[in-house]
């Protein structure tokens, strides 16, 4: 299992990193989000994948009942997750707004500012 | 000490603004402060004389090494008393130079700030606070150069001037790090009592270099001589007292104060003689073969500082001693002939010596300054010019090593020093009138300098007693210790050191018969570049510049796709490498369990980012994206995690929900790319997902330890009150990522609604 | 597009959606859910009003500009740690009321600070999607 | 009463949620955005004396003990940067009471103001990896809104590569800081740093270390990964262009500090001799960059990357003088850097452009412009007495303590250059006669008071810890001693509990 979604985790950084490397400027957008679900992926896997309960306290007990899964790399990614939304809706709306000002999504074509 | 120091830079400050109020009467209020302080140093000379060096202590920033501690003795005094006496003189002079200019109040402002700054070198015991001053020098010099801002020329000739002294101020302070480690102080006078130790100390070698590169730099020794010349683009007050009296000797007065410690060996003898004897010969020729009246005067110049830094290597007494003589003499004679040279300028306009002649009878006073020094430059007895040329070949003839050799040089170039004291000195006043001039009459401040330059120049030839005993014997006894004393005296009498004397005037007269023949020759390639320093100095600035236009515009090319290549191509190749080769692959423990529903899960994802990276429009790739988040969710709740199915399914409808919205109205996806491009950034994200899949299952195959799992199982209910552990962490246990996330989505709203609403104004589109 | 179907519907979903997203809220302390989906779930509520009636309708039966909300609930998140550093304990450590209220468990100030985290997601969902349409 | 250390954090949000509630009213956004910065800065300085005096400040935030809740600690380096924030932040806010017109003001500029300094202060202050992510993102968010600020299309093409390229960093940083939980089951520093030597697969530990300091290089724009940078630093209004370059990037160059001193320092023949050719590399491009450029901000901009490198080389040779030297280094590098670009920021009111080709003559009529410009200029090229002399004779000192001449020879020739293209600036825009007398673009003196006093009151700190370096080198000498001594740190923030 552990090898099965190392795998995954891989391909989805590797389409990450492909997508990125278009010259279309929407193309980039996706390749950030794949980069974001990768990286979601990695944090869930890399603290052990198990198949048990979520991590809830059932009434009448003080604690979950063993096994449960980790609530630690699920906090962390909740956050990521909200993160990452909110970056992509600003980059969305850039790129909607670059592509407005400078008139093309060819990012080759965007070079005003560097020479 | 310090309160000397202080005070000339505080009234450098003030400067401008007294300038504003006092006008013309500026200057002479001005220069009163550094008269004092010049009468204060020559109150210390008795006490100096007897063998007890002025002291004082301040701390500054002792965690660095650096304090400001002061130690005068003789040489110090002896560079203080012409730093502060000579700059009296000079702001007088400026006063006439500049009078009814306006602007003039920045002027004194810099001077003054160079003279604090030089004053600090001379006095100064701690190397980095000698240091400090030392790079003021170099700025206020550039400053004071440019000052003609709006002539190109001045200002490259100023850049040229900082690049060289500066460059070798950086080698200077790495040079005093060193030396300061090697004698395990920083204090001058404590490392020059360390004996041999710098000398036999393994760092000795990159001592040597650094220091000898600052101080070369910056009294223009050959390679580096070219910046001196150049610098004449400076208004004549600062060639006097910059160029020619202070600030070019501040390298060989650090090679006479560091003497004691560095000077002990072979290779220090060998490159100082050999470098000052190269560049004395060199200044002389150049300044012969010149015409511009300050360019004469500036190779000269160098030559004299050639000598100087040959005297040090000599290093015999009797050249120290000649060392103080030539410093006192030449300050006299020199600083003269700038002034006259500037005050011709100024008032005829012309600079040319070949134009010049007939000036005697509108300028008297000036004729008289001029031809005094002249008289002192040449050598003529009876002027203390002829005490220091005798005082240099007496050291030469006793010089340890091939003495003769020295003696030719400083023969050659004495001998062309006379031609060029009568050119600049004598010939404008008192040669026949080449071309008819209109010369405005001198201001009377402009005449104080030159004539008590040049007076004094005369009247030391009758005080050798005094000067020798208070000023020229303590100077030397300062760097080599005074086991004998040498008496300065005026008339040695007959003997092979006034042949000497003798035969270069003689030469130096039949030379100036000669050399209007040769006048083409300044016109010529090597006078304009002797040994193609300045070329070396200009092709070394181009091609640096070359090479750093080529990489800024290699790196920093626009194309947003070469910088996520390269970051992306670094980062992976650096940290794979890295990580292959340090672990232990055969620890591993791999798990390949999978369940039916797992599998088909795992189909599904793989199938969305084939088709993604694959899709030709843009719908596709939006589904293929919601599928994929979707079976992210899905994966999450496989493995316990309602929370996240929760939050991921409800988030991946909204961004495919925002993408439609947006990027609908973007242009279809163009396969842009060639083929080979393609296929090499499939490579790349391979290994980018190699690597992280590695690293992914040597991570997660160390042995779980999750003592954070622990505590917040057991903390949740009973003393955060909340049964959904995740929810707990989040509001709770970790409320301060939550907090910083709603933060992060209140910004990007912001953000959202500021580039949707605010728009430029549609001038400003225009011109950007 | 204004349809009357969606505009009826709307007005049916609309309440319904927003007592669940405070549902979803108050369970998040010991269920899957909380302030984060909660808010969603209120904003897509208005959001969809806004498809139904137009961006106009829903900012005037908002009654507040959704960017105050977002200051609002970021002020909110804050003020919720500070009521400990007045007991002289760390900034944010959670403060509880000693009873039970009926159905809801314990009130404290992290509920408080879930709550901030509602009032800003409904603030961002509702500036973006409201700006987007008007764009 | 260690809640204090909570307050740079709890101050710009307040008052940049305060702003949130008066959007329309443009002069209390003004007065809040300046007594929110004169709060926070006071707040850092009494922060910066309690731990300098008392030793490192730990807040275990909701009162859960480290490592569970999240920590925030404060030792003299994060208190020294919190002072620089809140001098960034007071003085930028002063100066974009000009600068800033009002569509730009009433869109929430103070608001995104206060909230990029909550991250940079967040990022200073935390103990805890992820929390780091967070507080970099806040930041991050609240830069690219700033950056992109006002839609002109430079700014447009500058902020793309700046998001793409900074959020790739941000990924490689959670990503690492996901490894770094699955390895140790920790996220707080001092914890981290404790288990992290217990781990056995070394390689996967280096992998991680690698990952961060890619992460943070591309943040800190070290060579090669700096593009972003140059792209887009000179696109935003000065005001903006100013705490970007002082206070932005610095950060990135904390976070290395951070993470080289206490977590990753088990292989530094490694990763700190890594570090040494990244620096000299930084160094050395980024001044060969400037050197060639024609613009004003543009020239400052590559200048950020030379100096960077100066930092870097800092941490990696790795001694408590090296390290205190690249403290103050940033110290004297974030004052000295922002107040260039206030300063061509006000040459660009005055001129309407930032073109050194089509500047020039300031000198003639604005004299006190030039020594404005000089005093941070020629600090920044190392010239004694000011600041930056001082911050490069102890790296340099240092490199030659250890013997690592060759990159003291590169930092001494960097050296050189930057004194070079700081006087290109001197001579193209003061000395040199403008090709035409009146300003190019729109010029307007109105209000320029505003953007001068910060400019003085930079210039003054620089003169001032120049020529009294003794107490602010004696400042960060207390920080490298207790960054070179990580036990220190752990103990504080971990007690008894390792």
């Amino acid at each position: 299992m552990q090898v099965v979604f190392a795998a995954i985790i891989g391909m989805l950084y590797a389409g990450a990193v492909y997508m990125m490397l278009r010259r279309s400027i929407v193309k980039l957008i996706i390749g950030l989000a794949l980069f974001g679900h990768a990286t979601n992926l990695l944090i869930f896997a890399v603290a052990r994948l198990v198949r048990y309960n979520p991590a809830i306290v059932q009434k009448g007990d003080s604690a979950p009942i063993e096994p449960f899964a980790d609530p630690v790399p699920q906090a962390l990614i909740l956050t990521a997750i909200v993160i990452g939304f909110g970056v992509q809706a600003f980059s969305i709306v850039l790129i909607k707004r670059v592509y407005q000002t400078v008139g093309t999504d060819d990012l080759d074509q965007i070079r005003g500012t560097d020479s | 000490m310090l309160l000397a120091v202080c005070s000339i830079f505080a009234l450098s400050i003030a400067a401008p603004f007294l300038h504003r109020i006092a006008k013309d009467y500026c200057a002479p209020l001005l220069a009163l402060l550094p008269g004092s302080i010049c009468f204060y140093f020559i109150s210390l000379a008795p006490r100096i004389a007897e063998g007890k060096p002025v002291e004082e202590k301040w701390e500054w920033v002792p965690s660095l090494g650096a304090n400001l501690t002061f130690y005068v003795e003789g040489l110090s005094l002896l560079f203080a008393i012409l730093v502060t006496g000579i700059g009296t003189l000079i702001v007088i002079y400026a006063g006439g130079y500049f009078k009814g200019d306006a602007a003039s109040g920045r002027f004194y402002s810099l001077l003054l700030l160079f003279m604090g700054a030089m004053l600090g070198i001379v006095i100064s015991d701690n190397l980095f606070a000698l240091f400090v001053f030392w790079e003021l020098t170099s700025i206020s010099s550039y400053l004071l150069i440019g000052y003609n801002h709006k002539d190109e020329e001045s200002r490259s000739s100023a850049l040229q001037a900082l690049i060289v002294t500066g460059g070798g101020g950086l080698a200077l302070l790495a040079g005093f790090v060193l030396l300061g480690m090697a004698a395990g102080s920083f204090e001058i006078s404590a490392i020059n009592q360390s004996g041999p130790e710098v000398v036999h100390h393994s760092l000795y070698p990159l001592v040597v270099i650094g220091v000898l590169v600052g101080a070369f730099t910056k009294s223009a020794q050959f390679p580096f001589h070219f910046w001196l010349p150049n610098a004449m683009a400076a208004p004549a007050p600062v060639s006097a007292y910059l160029h020619s009296a202070t600030m070019v000797k501040a390298g060989v007065f650090l090679l006479a104060r560091l003497h004691p410690s560095i000077a002990d060996t072979p290779v220090f003898v060998w490159t100082v003689s050999i470098v000052g004897a190269m560049t004395m010969l060199l200044g002389a020729v150049m300044g012969a073969i010149s015409t511009d009246m300050k360019r004469m005067l500036a190779y000269t110049t160098v030559s004299i500082l050639g000598c100087l830094t040959l005297l040090l290597g000599v290093g015999v007494e009797s050249a120290l001693f000649a060392f103080g003589v030539l410093v006192l003499a030449h300050a006299l004679y020199k600083g003269t002939l700038f002034l006259v040279a500037g005050t011709v300028e100024k008032l005829s306009g012309e600079r040319n010596v070949k134009h010049l002649g007939g000036l005697f009878s509108r300028l008297p006073a000036l004729g008289i300054a001029g031809s005094l020094a002249a008289m002192s430059m040449i050598g003529v007895p009876l002027f203390f010019g002829f005490v220091a040329k005798e005082a240099i070949y007496e050291a030469a003839l006793k010089a340890t090593n091939m003495s003769g050799l020295w003696i030719a040089a400083m023969v050659v170039s004495s001998a062309l020093f006379v031609a060029v004291a009568i050119l600049v000195g004598i010939k404008p006043f008192f040669g026949p009138e080449v071309r008819e001039l209109t010369v405005k009459k001198a201001p009377a401040l402009m005449l104080v300098g030159p004539l008590m330059l040049s007076v004094l120049g005369f009247a030391f030839f009758f005080l050798p007693d005094l000067l020798g005993k208070y000023l020229i014997h303590p100077s030397s006894a300062a760097v080599i210790g005074d086991a004998n004393i040498i008496v300065l005296k005026s008339w040695h009498g007959l003997n092979a050191v006034l042949g000497l004397s003798v035969l270069t005037i003689a030469i130096g007269i039949v030379i100036y018969r000669f050399l209007p023949k040769l006048g083409s020759v300044s016109e010529s390639s090597f006078a304009k570049d002797p040994f193609g320093a300045i070329s070396v100095y200009e092709r070394s600035l181009a091609g640096v510049l070359r090479f750093g236009q080529w990489q800024a515009s290699t790196l920093q090319n626009g194309y947003l796709r070469k910088y996520i290549l390269l970051t992306i191509c670094v980062t992976t190749a650096f940290a794979g490498i890295v990580f292959i080769l340090h672990t232990n692959w055969k620890s591993l423990h791999l798990t390949f369990d999978l369940r039916v529903h797992e599998a088909a899960l795992i189909i599904v994802m793989v199938a969305a980012v084939a088709i993604l990276v694959r899709a030709s429009s843009r719908l596709t790739a939006i589904v293929a994206l919601g599928v994929l988040g979707y079976a992210v969710a899905l994966v999450f709740m496989l493995y316990g995690a309602p929370d996240l199915t929760m939050t991921q399914l409800c988030i991946e409808t909204l961004s495919v929900v925002l993408f439609v919205f947006v990027l609908y109205r973007l242009p279809q996806f163009i396969r842009l790319s060639r083929r080979r491009t393609r296929l090499r950034d499939a490579i790349v994200a391979s290994c980018v997902g190699a690597l992280m899949a590695c690293l992914v299952l040597v991570a997660s195959s160390e042995p779980a330890d999750s003592h954070l799992r622990q505590y917040y199982s057991t903390k949740a209910y009973e003393e955060a009150f909340g049964r959904n552990v995740v929810n707990v962490i989040l509001v709770d246990f970790r409320a301060l990522d939550t907090l910083g996330e709603i933060t992060v989505l209140a910004v990007a709203a912001i953000g959202v609604f500021a580039l949707l609403k605010l728009r430029p104004p549609a001038d400003t589109e225009g011109a950007a | 597009m204004k349809s009357i179907i969606l505009s009826s519907a709307t007005r049916l979903l609309m309440p319904l959606m927003l007592l669940f997203s405070l549902f979803a809220f108050f369970r998040g302390h010991n269920e899957p859910g909380g302030g984060f989906i909660g808010g969603l779930i209120a904003a897509s509520a208005f959001s969809l009003y806004a498809v139904a009636e137009g961006v106009e309708q829903a900012r005037r039966v908002l009654r507040i500009d959704p960017r105050t909300l977002l200051g609002i609930g970021l002020l909110v998140g804050l003020i919720s740690g500070l009521p400990s550093v007045f007991k002289s304990k760390a900034f944010m450590t959670g403060v509880w009321m000693e009873q039970t209220i009926p159905g809801l468990g314990k009130a404290g100030t992290p509920l408080l600070f879930d709550l901030g985290v509602f009032l800003v997601v409904v603030g961002f969902v509702l500036t973006v999607v409201f700006s987007l349409a008007e764009s | 009463m260690t809640s204090i250390v909570s307050l740079p954090i709890v101050i710009p949000l307040a008052t940049a949620a305060g702003m949130l509630l008066v959007r329309r009213n443009i002069l209390l956004q003004r007065v809040i955005g300046v007594v929110g910065s004169a709060a926070l800065l006071a707040a850092a300085i009494k922060l910066l004396y309690v731990c300098y005096t008392e030793g490192i400040q730990v807040l275990q935030l909701g009162t859960w003990p480290a490592p569970f809740g999240i920590s925030l600690v404060c030792d003299v380096f994060s208190g020294i940067m919190l002072v620089l924030a809140g001098i960034m932040s007071l003085t930028t806010s002063l100066y974009a009471v000009a600068d800033i017109e009002r569509r730009r003001t009433a869109f929430g500029f103070y608001s995104l103001l206060h909230i990029l300094m909550m991250g940079i202060c967040g990022a200073f202050l935390t103990g805890d990896l992820f929390n780091l992510y967070v507080w970099f993102e806040v930041m991050l968010i609240a830069s690219f809104v700033l950056i992109a600020l006002g839609g002109e299309k430079p700014q447009m093409e500058g902020a793309i590569k700046y998001v793409a390229l900074n959020l790739i960093a941000s990924m490689i940083l959670v990503a690492a800081v996901g490894l770094v939980y699955g390895l140790t089951g920790s996220l707080n520093m001092a914890d981290v740093a404790v288990h992290l030597r217990d781990v056995r697969q070394e390689g996967v530990v280096l992998g991680i270390a690698i990952l961060f300091m890619a992460a943070f290089g591309i943040k800190a724009a070290v060579f090669p990964v700096f593009f972003w940078l140059p792209a887009s630093y000179h696109t935003p209004p000065a005001a903006i262009s100013a705490v970007f370059a002082g206070l932005l990037t610095k950060v990135g160059v904390y976070a290395l500090i951070r993470t080289f001193t206490l977590i990753f320092t088990e292989n530094p023949q490694l990763t700190h001799a890594a570090l040494v050719v990244i620096a000299a590399a930084t160094m050395l491009s980024g001044v060969l960059g400037a050197a060639v450029q024609m613009d004003f901000r543009r020239v400052l901009s590559f200048h950020i990357i030379s100096q960077i490198g100066y930092m870097v080389l800092g941490l990696a040779l790795f001694t408590p003088l090296a390290i205190a030297g690249a403290v103050f280094y940033i110290l004297h590098h974030i004052i000295v850097k922002a107040n260039l670009f206030f300063v061509s920021g006000v040459v660009h009111r005055l001129r309407g452009t930032y073109d050194l080709k089509k500047l020039g003559g300031l000198y003639a009529t604005h004299v006190w412009l030039g020594v404005l410009f000089m005093i941070p200029a020629m600090s920044l090229a190392g010239i004694p007495p000011l600041s930056g002399f001082w911050a490069k004779l102890a790296i340099i000192r240092s490199g030659l303590e250890i013997e690592a001449y060759w990159v003291v020879g590169v930092a001494l020739f960097v050296g050189l250059l930057t004194l070079y293209s700081m006087t290109k600036i001197w001579a193209e825009a003061f000395w040199k006669e403008p090709a035409s007398p009146g300003p190019i673009g729109y010029a307007s003196t109105s209000g320029l008071g505003w953007m001068v006093v910060p400019i003085v009151l930079l210039a003054a700190i620089t003169v001032a810890i120049g020529l009294g370096a003794e107490p602010a080198f004696e400042v960060a000498t207390k920080a490298g001693q207790e960054l070179v001594n990580p036990q220190i740190y752990i103990d504080a923030v971990l007690g008894g509990r390792q």
